[in-house]
């Protein structure tokens, strides 16, 4: 019984190893390029991260390899979150280089962590089975928590980090605890597998093993994704963290762990599809309603961002609640959506912050539209995409996903929803009020200048938002795509 | 030519209203009485060639409104009733028009008075000429425009201001009750034009007829001042005299009895309407007279003569005799109009002294102007060879005859008021001691020509203008002229018993009788106005001081504009008030949540917050906000807190189990 | 026999577990904590897993527990004002203890039908080496994964414990 | 009552007792043993349905939890110092700056 | 279809403005004052000119949707990319490129600082008018009604009065809360006519091909419930309006001459594009009780504007009470109510942006809005008196202007449906000359009270140009209205069709039209 190493070749690796590869060197070797260049760091971290989008992408059309399936998938599903996680990183290093050189913490540490953490979740990603699944999980967990703890120094930063580890872990305890229970009903880790194994079983018992371990995953992604129950510890890291980290922890570490969510519960629980989608429903309710309703009368921004991050979870379940084709495919489409304005605000953020005070009450930005008006117009559309009003992406996300409930009967959920995104525009229209219809305070009269790389990150969100909004069909067709080469599996 | 008599003045208030002020200034009056002269040819010209073959025919200019069932044009008819309106309102308009270049002559405003004049008088002949009911209606309201861009001209005065609004307003209240009507006729007939609801009036049924014939009267209450909405008359003296003259006596007031006449074959078929019509004329006029007995004010004398003669005329319509009604309007206009365009040159020779306790004894200064009034005030109090004897005379013996003997009594009663309260005003003002003030007596002088010659071809109308068309009672010319156009039940009655007794044309035993009695009520009032104000001045302060609560009663005209105010205008207002607090509490209370709640955790209320939050939560409503407040303390900031949390939720997940009905 | 020592090793490492939830000195705890180890690592022998016995008596008890005992040592221990529980510990514990109640007996309860499960016949070859054989070559990946996720932990662990550095 | 049962048992048993220690407990390290006793739980489990089910599969995912386990108890106990570094106590309930 | 010289004519006619605004954005800096306002005017002029040339091809004796251009937009929904206009939308086109010029002519003096953002929002927001009265698609139709609520927000918070962040907040917030149920509507409607049972049974956003659909009576319901709440806050209908006055009073006068003029129809044009002739029998159903909700607004409207002492306040109140008239005529369900009611919406655009202009003129003098700080103004200011005679009359409706006509046919068209309809809205009529004539003499009669009132200037030359098109408008709609009805009816007819249809109605697009064709060019 001497199985033979999987040959397979390597080039479905090459993102995964050219990340490591950048990521060692940054970690070893900061010291010697520090003192020589202050832009070599980032630069390395970002072209990398573009290599690897480009090996990414020629994965696209890849044939399916027999017997990679076991652990590996190349599936378009797949390449299309790599995509996202990838994009996510770029931004993310693009907005942390300014803030990093302002409040002087730059090392190479932290650029390593951000591409480690990336690794971990492209691997998550694309897991067929659950133990990569679950390791890829902790090589992003264990990485936002040093990330979130990264300032020391500042109180707020270690405490979030010390809040987000002991939760993280007893999280992680709970997804082991479930997988455990999913392995014992069908002696296999294999998602493809298990679903064989699942449609065969009969017994009550079994099946409750398979009940039991499916609140287990259900709480436990719950908590990566900072779903209504579970999403206590959101809004106090996202504050306590670094922002450009808790942008990333916003948009990557969700979209991974919906991913990760929609591939096992698809995949997996195909028999209890009607079951989760049920609990789904109410949770997608209930987070839609939390997160606008607790973000209404925020000051600080950064708060504020978390809850309406925890809203936006909340119409993506929505969309999952509401059946596998239309609605997942909607859900792809929204997470892709979502990211780009919603780490435009935290980026918004970091502008404002100067030599190393942090800015994040709503009356920073007053006036902002007088002293930098492209800025103003900037985070004005991501608001706009945010509350999901047409001219933006956000509103083609949003419609997508009502389309998907009201097709899948959900019509209270909708109306819910609906009702919470008019709810949503109140807070988000207060910042913009602040930026156009508020005299800045004098102290910050100084026009402030974006360094190049926040110049950059800024138009390239602003342009996709735009793009995605007026002109939506290519984005639809890929999402409809990626989901469809998941049914290949079940 | 038809379309050239409204068009000309049109074209005259066009260029007037837009080139008046700073080009035409002081010479406006030739453009205006220019075009209101071509006007008045245009009709004498219609008017002669209709005489000469009396065919009833209509001029198309082009299509108004038509949405599909509906087609309404522009057009004019040309019938009797129409041609006699429009000699009538052309020729007092013209008089009327010379009369003003005198009477308004350095007044600032003097481009805006003509052109209001011109546009008054367009609408006016749009009213007269239209051959449907729509654009008689454009008329009608256009013809409230002007009288209340005339009465309120001197705007500055508030006076004249609120005078104006109230004319409009009562005004639109009439023209309610008449677009109502309108939609009646519509809904019945599908169409708004004159000929072919008379043509199929026949159908109509009774109830149908009495709604329409009421609901047509209110809007001719409303604009020619009967008994509820007559209040606007009296006030609407704050305009020039010119205008009163005009609008209050010749033309505007007498639209309503044209709009009657012209309906004469829908009231034929509702007696019922009849009735009321005629006993609301009656009351009318009565009430009138009793409040002109006592006025000071001379203008407010003559207002309430004329709303009494309005009544004579709604009560001749009311009895079936329109030929009557109308033939009666018209001499009105010419005594009317001349009295008071003779109390406007009173007035502008005494430098705006309106009050007759001031006045007396003018005949030595303004010899033309009161012999004029005095053979007005002859021909209104119905002396036998005026005008006005023979159409007052025509109207009480119609009503006699066609069996309303109490409205006849009324109406013999107020002839004897009208002459007694128009004497009692020729005396106070022409004859007896003058009593003007001293500062005012040496410049008392004759108004000049252009004021002048207008009151004598006035003058000689009233004289001549009742006997030529009116010799024989009731078999005149006038009634010849006009029966074609009055289709009316009791017409053709005449003309069957008519025709039988065609011969004796001789005036029979009842016709001499009803004459002598209202000539004797008119010396009667005439020889009690002179005992009582030129032989013992001293008595009607006597009588007046006697009969004390009945003199108080009619000189404040029975307290009925503040009877409207205090039971229409005042509860709108409050009422008005308390919907507009409903709508900011009310409405918006319910949306923004009750009262504005102060914001609650104090280092939330930035200066930001406080000002704004507090504005637009309470839009959101406070219920968002409670909640607001309860999920926000659940972050509790203990670690261990979060973790039970999630137990709990792991738990409410496992435990649901039970309740879901899952096929395990 | 082999279940009578499973039973007990059981029991044991049970109450220590709770003596480690319970013991007001955290000294105390990471003891008891090592001897319930240690009952585990009996257990695995029992159910044939020996190569994880090893590693787990060497990683475990060996690495992770002497680290911790190094951590308290240097943090030392100041017994807080109100006891060492918090206040909700009622609460914790019937939610915990529902859940394990329910848990416990559907899993046990499955483990009959389990059963029925034809075991495939159990080679007689040394466990170690079929062992290590299918770590290095069915799950090399998840292997790969692993690894970083040691460099992630060295990094942080470094990056957060250094004395001097960032920012002062 | 066979083998497995008993091992079952013992793992659900140690996996709820570390939850119940993570919540109730104040000090932060010994938070962190209960974090390691819900591992051990797991990794029990995962043994005896590998031993039922009689593959390794198992038991691979036993090794890796250990190493994971391993990878956050260092972690964790950076952060632990680092916190301590700034905050004399390590007792959590103290750790509330970031609330509402 | 036919395209004007082979280029699609509304492409260009809806997408000029937003070409202005680009320009505005990118090639003028922010203290080229003078040049901002010229790109501003030339394209919205441009606009207005294009718009005209569309009136003489258009053919007035069908109701089919005419000048349609079709494109691909998302394939993957059958959303796509359909623009037509019938005789419904292109006076409503026309009123609001008019309107657009006359706001950008009269905010020259009255905006002083960030024209940038000023001139670029209200060419945006004539995009976003133009989009929803030319769009087909449900989903183009629902992006261009909240791309028009954008730029308005900016207009009332930016350029404001004091209580200006109250007031825009306020609007956004009831307008999005009626467009997202309108949302949930389409949707329903979506995928109900995907169910070939009821509708065309494809999947498309085609408001052509569902204006055929036949629903069950309760689905009717229900979305016309929704679709009511969505317009009726637009409209506004009586409980909805608490958002209008505010809004007006706090936007600046360009802002609220198109909030009154073009906002405000957007609702009621919904109505008939949407509610008729989709859901004829709900309509037929809930009739009555929007006609009573009609009502209420008209007599209410016209009370509270009595005991207003704020110009503009008043003013806004007037146009809850003008547009409860043209609901009423819109929900009488005959010819002469629904032409009167989209005639009224022209002449209601016409007039009240007319009052708004006057307000804006005299508060750009005295910056106040207060009815007791003028008097008299009629002495100092005779031409500025005339103006606003003329416009106050044509509100109230006086024949031989655009209201009376407008009113006359929603009067004898709701008299036709239920008598005692007319009898209240008549009421209305007199409340609103009371209102209005008590507003003017405040305003223009009696002695100038106010020293400031004393030395106030007439209206300038180019007050007087940008008032003169309005009046003009309002005595050629008050003398010669034939042109406009003509160009309405044939649309008018096309959804009373749709209305009665039952059950399988005829498809409204192959109908041949029963009207005689005029084939008589326009005047």
């Amino acid at each position: 019984m001497n199985q033979t190493l999987p040959n397979f070749p390597l080039s479905i690796l090459y993102p995964e190893m050219i990340l490591t590869i950048s990521a060692c060197v940054l970690i070893f070797l900061a010291r010697a390029f520090a003192r020589a260049h202050k832009h070599t760091l980032s630069s390395i971290a970002f072209f990398s991260v573009i290599a690897a989008m480009g090996c990414a992408g020629s994965l696209w059309n890849f044939p399916r390899w027999e017997n990679l399936i076991e652990f590996f998938l190349i599936d378009r599903y797949a390449i299309f979150f790599k995509l996202v996680l990838l994009v996510i990183c770029a931004l993310t290093i693009l907005i942390s280089k300014r803030f990093l050189s302002d409040t002087d913490t730059e090392r190479g540490e932290y650029y390593g962590l951000i591409l480690l953490a990336t690794i971990g979740m492209m691997i998550m990603v694309s897991g067929a089975d659950l133990i990569t699944i679950y390791l890829g999980l902790e090589t992003m967990a264990i990485a936002s928590y040093i990330l979130a703890a990264y300032f020391r120094s500042d109180e707020r930063s270690s405490e979030a980090g010390l809040k987000y580890f002991l939760l993280g872990a007893f999280n992680s305890g709970i997804i082991l605890y479930g997988m455990a229970l999913l392995y014992g009903a069908t002696g296999t880790f294999n998602l493809a597998e298990m679903h064989r194994i699942v449609s065969g079983l009969s017994g009550p018992a079994e099946l409750r093993l398979l009940y039991f371990s499916l609140i287990l995953l259900v709480a436990g992604f719950g908590f990566k994704i900072a779903a209504v129950p579970f999403h206590m510890w959101a809004p106090d890291v996202y504050e306590g963290a670094p922002t450009p980290v808790a942008a990333f922890l916003s948009a990557g570490s969700k979209t991974a762990s919906l991913a990760v969510l929609i591939r096992v519960f698809t995949v997996a629980f195909g028999l209890f599809t009607e079951l989760w989608q049920l609990w789904i429903a109410y949770i997608s309710g209930l987070t839609m309603l939390f997160g606008n309703i607790a973000a209404l009368r925020q000051t600080n921004v950064k708060r504020m961002l978390a809850y309406s991050s925890i809203a936006h979870v909340g119409y993506m379940l929505l969309g999952l609640a509401s059946g596998i084709e239309m609605g997942s495919s909607a859900v792809l489409m929204y997470a892709f959506v979502y990211l780009f304005a919603n780490i435009g605000l935290f980026a918004s953020l970091i502008l404002l912050t100067r030599n190393g005070v942090p800015k994040e009450s709503t009356a920073d930005f007053s006036g902002l539209s007088r002293r930098h008006p492209l800025i103003a117009f900037a985070v004005t559309i991501f608001l706009l995409s945010l509350t999901g009003i047409p001219p933006t992406a956000g509103f083609i996300g949003k419609f997508y996903l009502f389309m998907a409930a009201v097709k899948s009967g959900y019509i209270k959920l909708a109306v819910v929803g609906v009702l919470a995104s008019v709810i949503s525009l109140f807070y988000y229209m207060r910042i913009v009020m602040a930026m156009y219809m508020e005299k800045p305070a004098d102290t910050d009269a100084a026009a402030l200048q974006p360094s190049t790389s926040l110049g950059y990150a800024f138009s390239i969100m602003v342009f996709v938002i735009l793009a995605v909004g007026i002109y939506p069909g290519p984005l639809l067709d890929l999402a409809r795509e990626s989901l469809s080469s998941i049914k290949i599996l079940s | 030519m038809v379309a050239l008599i409204p068009l000309l003045p049109a074209l005259g208030a066009a260029v007037n209203g837009l080139f008046g002020r700073r080009y035409i200034k002081e010479n406006a009056h030739w453009v205006a009485v220019g075009a209101c002269g071509l006007s008045f040819l245009a009709a004498v010209f219609t008017f002669t060639s209709f005489l000469r073959e009396p065919q009833s025919y209509e001029v198309r200019m082009f299509e108004w409104i038509a949405v599909d069932p509906l087609r309404i044009e522009l057009a004019f008819l040309v019938d009797p009733l129409s041609m006699l309106m429009a000699m009538v309102v052309t020729g007092v308009g013209f008089l009327i028009h010379i009369y003003s270049i005198g009477y308004m002559h350095g007044d600032g405003g003097y481009h805006r008075y003509f052109a209001y004049l011109n546009l008054f008088m367009t609408a006016m002949l749009l009213l007269v000429l239209a051959n449907n009911y729509l654009l008689m209606f454009l008329g009608w309201e256009g013809v409230g425009l002007c009288s209340y861009l005339l009465i309120g001209f001197w705007f500055h005065k508030d006076s004249a201001a609120n005078a104006a609004k109230k004319a409009f307003l009562v005004n639109r209240i009439g023209d309610a009750g008449f677009i109502l009507a309108l939609f009646l006729i519509y809904g019945q007939c599908k169409s708004l034009v004159f000929h072919d609801v008379m043509s199929q009036a026949h159908a109509f049924s009774t109830g149908l007829a009495t709604a329409i014939g009421i609901l047509l009267f209110v809007g001719a209450m409303g604009k020619s001042a009967q008994i509820p909405l007559y209040v606007w008359l009296p006030d609407a003296m704050e305009g020039p005299t010119s205008v009163s003259a005009l609008i209050h006596a010749a033309t505007m007031v007498t639209a309503g009895v044209y709009m009657v006449a012209r309906n004469s074959a829908i009231y034929a078929l509702a007696p019922a309407a009849l009735n009321f019509m005629a006993s609301v004329g009656a009351i009318t006029a009565l009430f009138a007279a009793s409040i002109a007995l006592v006025q000071r004010d001379i203008k407010k004398v003559l207002a309430y003569s004329t709303v009494s003669q309005l009544g004579y005329m709604f009560l001749s319509c009311g009895v079936g005799a329109y030929v009557s009604g109308m033939f009666h309007l018209m001499t009105h206009a010419f005594f009317k109009g001349l009295l008071f365009l003779g109390s406007g040159s009173v007035i502008h020779a005494l430098g705006g002294e309106q009050d007759m306790q001031h006045m007396g004894g003018l005949r030595k200064h303004m010899p033309i102007t009161a012999a004029t009034f005095t053979i007005a005030t002859l021909a209104i109090a119905g002396i036998p060879p005026l005008a006005g004897f023979w159409s007052k005379d025509e109207i009480l013996a119609e009503t006699f005859k066609n069996g309303h003997k109490l409205l006849w009594g009324i109406g013999a009663l107020t002839a004897l008021m009208t002459s007694f309260y128009m004497f009692r005003l020729l005396f106070l003002t022409f004859y007896g001691k003058s009593r003007v003030h001293h500062d005012k007596e040496h410049h008392l002088h004759e108004s000049p020509r252009t004021i002048t010659i207008p009151l004598s071809i006035l003058a000689f109308l009233s004289i001549f203008g009742g006997v030529l068309p009116g010799f024989p009672p009731e078999r005149g010319w006038i009634h010849g002229f006009l029966s074609p156009a009055i289709s009316s039940v009791h017409h053709a009655k005449e003309i069957l018993h008519g025709a039988a007794e065609h011969g004796a044309h001789a005036l029979s035993l009842l016709d001499l009788t009803l004459m002598a009695v209202s000539i004797g009520a008119a010396l009667m009032g005439l020889a009690a106005a002179w005992y009582f104000y030129l032989i013992r001045p001293a008595l009607p302060g006597q009588w007046a001081s006697r009969l004390k609560s009945i003199h108080t009663l009619l000189f404040n005209k029975y307290w009925v504009d503040e009877i409207y105010l205090s039971v229409f205008v005042r509860p709108l207002l409050k009422l008005c008030n308390r919907l507009w607090d409903f709508d900011l509490q009310g409405i918006d209370g319910i949306v923004n949540g009750a009262s504005r709640v102060a914001v609650k955790s104090a280092e939330e209320s930035g200066r930001f917050d406080l000002k704004f939050i507090d504005g637009v939560i309470n839009d959101i409503g406070k219920l968002f906000d409670k909640w607001h407040d309860i999920l926000r303390r659940w972050q509790t900031g203990f670690v261990q807190n979060y973790a039970l949390v999630m137990v709990i939720g792991v738990l409410v997940l496992a435990t649901s189990m039970f309740f879901i009905p899952y096929h395990f | 026999m082999i279940t009578f020592l499973s039973f007990i090793f059981t029991l044991v490492g049970l109450t220590t577990a709770i003596l480690v939830v319970t013991s007001k000195v955290p000294m105390n705890a990471a003891l008891f904590l090592v001897v319930t180890l240690f009952t585990v690592a009996a257990n695995y022998v029992l159910l044939g897993a020996e190569f994880l016995a090893a590693v787990q008596v060497i990683v475990y008890a060996g690495a992770i527990m002497v680290l911790i005992i190094f951590v308290i040592q240097l943090v030392g221990f100041q017994p807080s004002k109100d006891g060492s529980v918090q206040k909700q510990t009622p609460i914790a514990i019937v939610a915990a203890g529902l859940l394990f109640v329910q848990i416990a007996f559907y899993t046990v309860r499955s483990l009959t039908q389990l059963n029925g499960i034809q075991k495939p016949v159990q080679a007689a070859v040394d466990h170690t080496a079929s062992f290590s054989q299918t770590l290095f070559t069915k799950y090399l990946l998840p292997f790969e994964t692993a690894s970083i996720l040691l460099l992630v932990a060295i990094v942080g662990t470094v990056l957060l414990a250094q004395h001097k550095g960032i920012r002062e | 009552m066979n083998l497995d049962t008993i091992t079952l048992i013992f793992g659900t048993g140690l996996f709820f007792i570390g939850i119940t220690g993570v919540l109730i407990r104040r000090n932060a390290i010994v938070v962190l043993m209960c974090i390691e006793l819900i591992l051990n739980g797991v990794n029990l489990t995962f043994i005896t349905f590998s031993h039922i089910h009689g593959n390794l599969a198992g038991q691979v995912a036993a090794i890796f939890v250990i190493v994971v386990a391993a990878a956050e108890a260092a972690v964790g106990l950076a952060i632990v110092i680092a916190v301590f570094r700034r905050h004399p106590s390590i007792n959590i309930d103290e750790f509330n700056v970031l609330k509402w | 279809m036919t395209h004007i010289f082979g280029t699609p004519i509304l492409t260009l006619l809806c997408f000029l403005p937003l070409i202005g605004t680009l320009a505005i954005v990118i090639f003028t800096r922010k203290d080229e004052e003078k040049k901002i306002k010229n790109i501003a005017l030339w394209f919205s002029v441009a606009a207005f000119l294009i718009s005209l040339l569309i009136l003489p091809r258009f053919r007035t004796d069908t109701a089919e949707m005419q000048f349609v251009e079709r494109a691909e937009w998302i394939p993957a929904i059958g959303a796509e990319y359909l623009l037509g206009i019938d005789g419904i939308s292109i006076l409503l086109i026309l009123l609001t490129t008019l309107l657009t010029v006359i706001a950008v002519l009269s905010s020259s003096t009255a905006i002083t600082d960030r024209l940038k953002e000023y001139y670029g929002s209200l060419l945006l927001l004539e995009t976003g008018m133009l989009g929803v009265f030319m769009a087909l698609d449900f989903v183009l139709f629902y992006v261009f009604w909240e791309v028009m609520l954008v730029p308005m927000y900016f207009l009332i918070g930016i350029w404001g009065g004091p209580n200006r962040l109250y007031a825009a907040i306020k609007f956004f917030l009831y307008t999005l809360f009626g467009s997202v149920l309108m949302l949930l509507g389409i949707l329903a409607l979506y995928f109900l006519n995907a169910d070939p049972a009821f509708g065309s049974g494809e999947h498309t956003f085609n408001m052509i091909t569902l204006f055929n659909v036949q629903l069950p009576f309760h689905f009717q319901c229900w979305i016309f419930a929704a679709f009511f709440i969505g317009f009726a806050i637009k409209v506004p209908v009586f409980p909805f309006h608490t958002w209008l006055p505010d809004a007006h009073v706090e936007a600046p006068t360009a802002g609220s001459v198109i909030l009154a003029g073009v906002l405000l129809k957007m609702g009621t044009y919904g109505f008939i594009r949407v509610c008729l002739p989709m859901l004829p029998q709900a309509s037929e159903f809930f009739a009555p009780f929007v006609a009573v909700l009609a009502m209420i607004g008209i007599v209410y409207g016209a009370l509270v504007a009595m005991a207003q002492t704020d110009i503009k306040k008043l003013v806004a109140y007037s146009s809850v009470s003008h547009l409860g008239f043209v609901m009423l005529g819109l929900f009488a369900m005959n010819s002469q109510g629904i032409t009167g009611g989209v005639l009224q919406m022209i002449n209601h655009g016409i007039s009240t942006g007319a009052l708004f202009l006057l307000v804006g003129i005299i508060y750009e003098r005295r910056h106040t809005r207060k009815i007791q700080e003028f008097g008299g103004l009629a002495h100092v200011m005779p031409v500025y008196a005339a103006l606003f005679a003329v416009t106050l009359f044509s509100s109230i409706g006086l024949p031989g202007l655009n209201g009376f006509v407008g009113e006359f046919l929603i009067l004898l068209g709701a008299f036709q449906k239920e008598l005692w309809y007319a009898a209240v809205a008549v009421s209305g009529i007199v409340l609103g000359a009371g209102y209005m004539l008590w507003l003017y003499q405040r305003v223009m009669f009696g002695t100038v009270t106010h020293p400031e009132n004393k030395m106030l200037k007439d209206c300038s030359r180019r007050e007087v140009l940008y008032m003169a098109p309005l009046i003009i408008l309002m005595l050629w709609i008050g003398i010669y209205p034939k042109p406009y009805l003509r160009l309405i009816e044939s649309s008018v007819m096309g959804t009373i069709q749709s209305l009665k249809r039952p059950s399988a109605g005829p498809d409204l697009m192959a109908m041949a039209s029963q009207t005689p064709p005029e084939t008589a060019a326009l005047i």
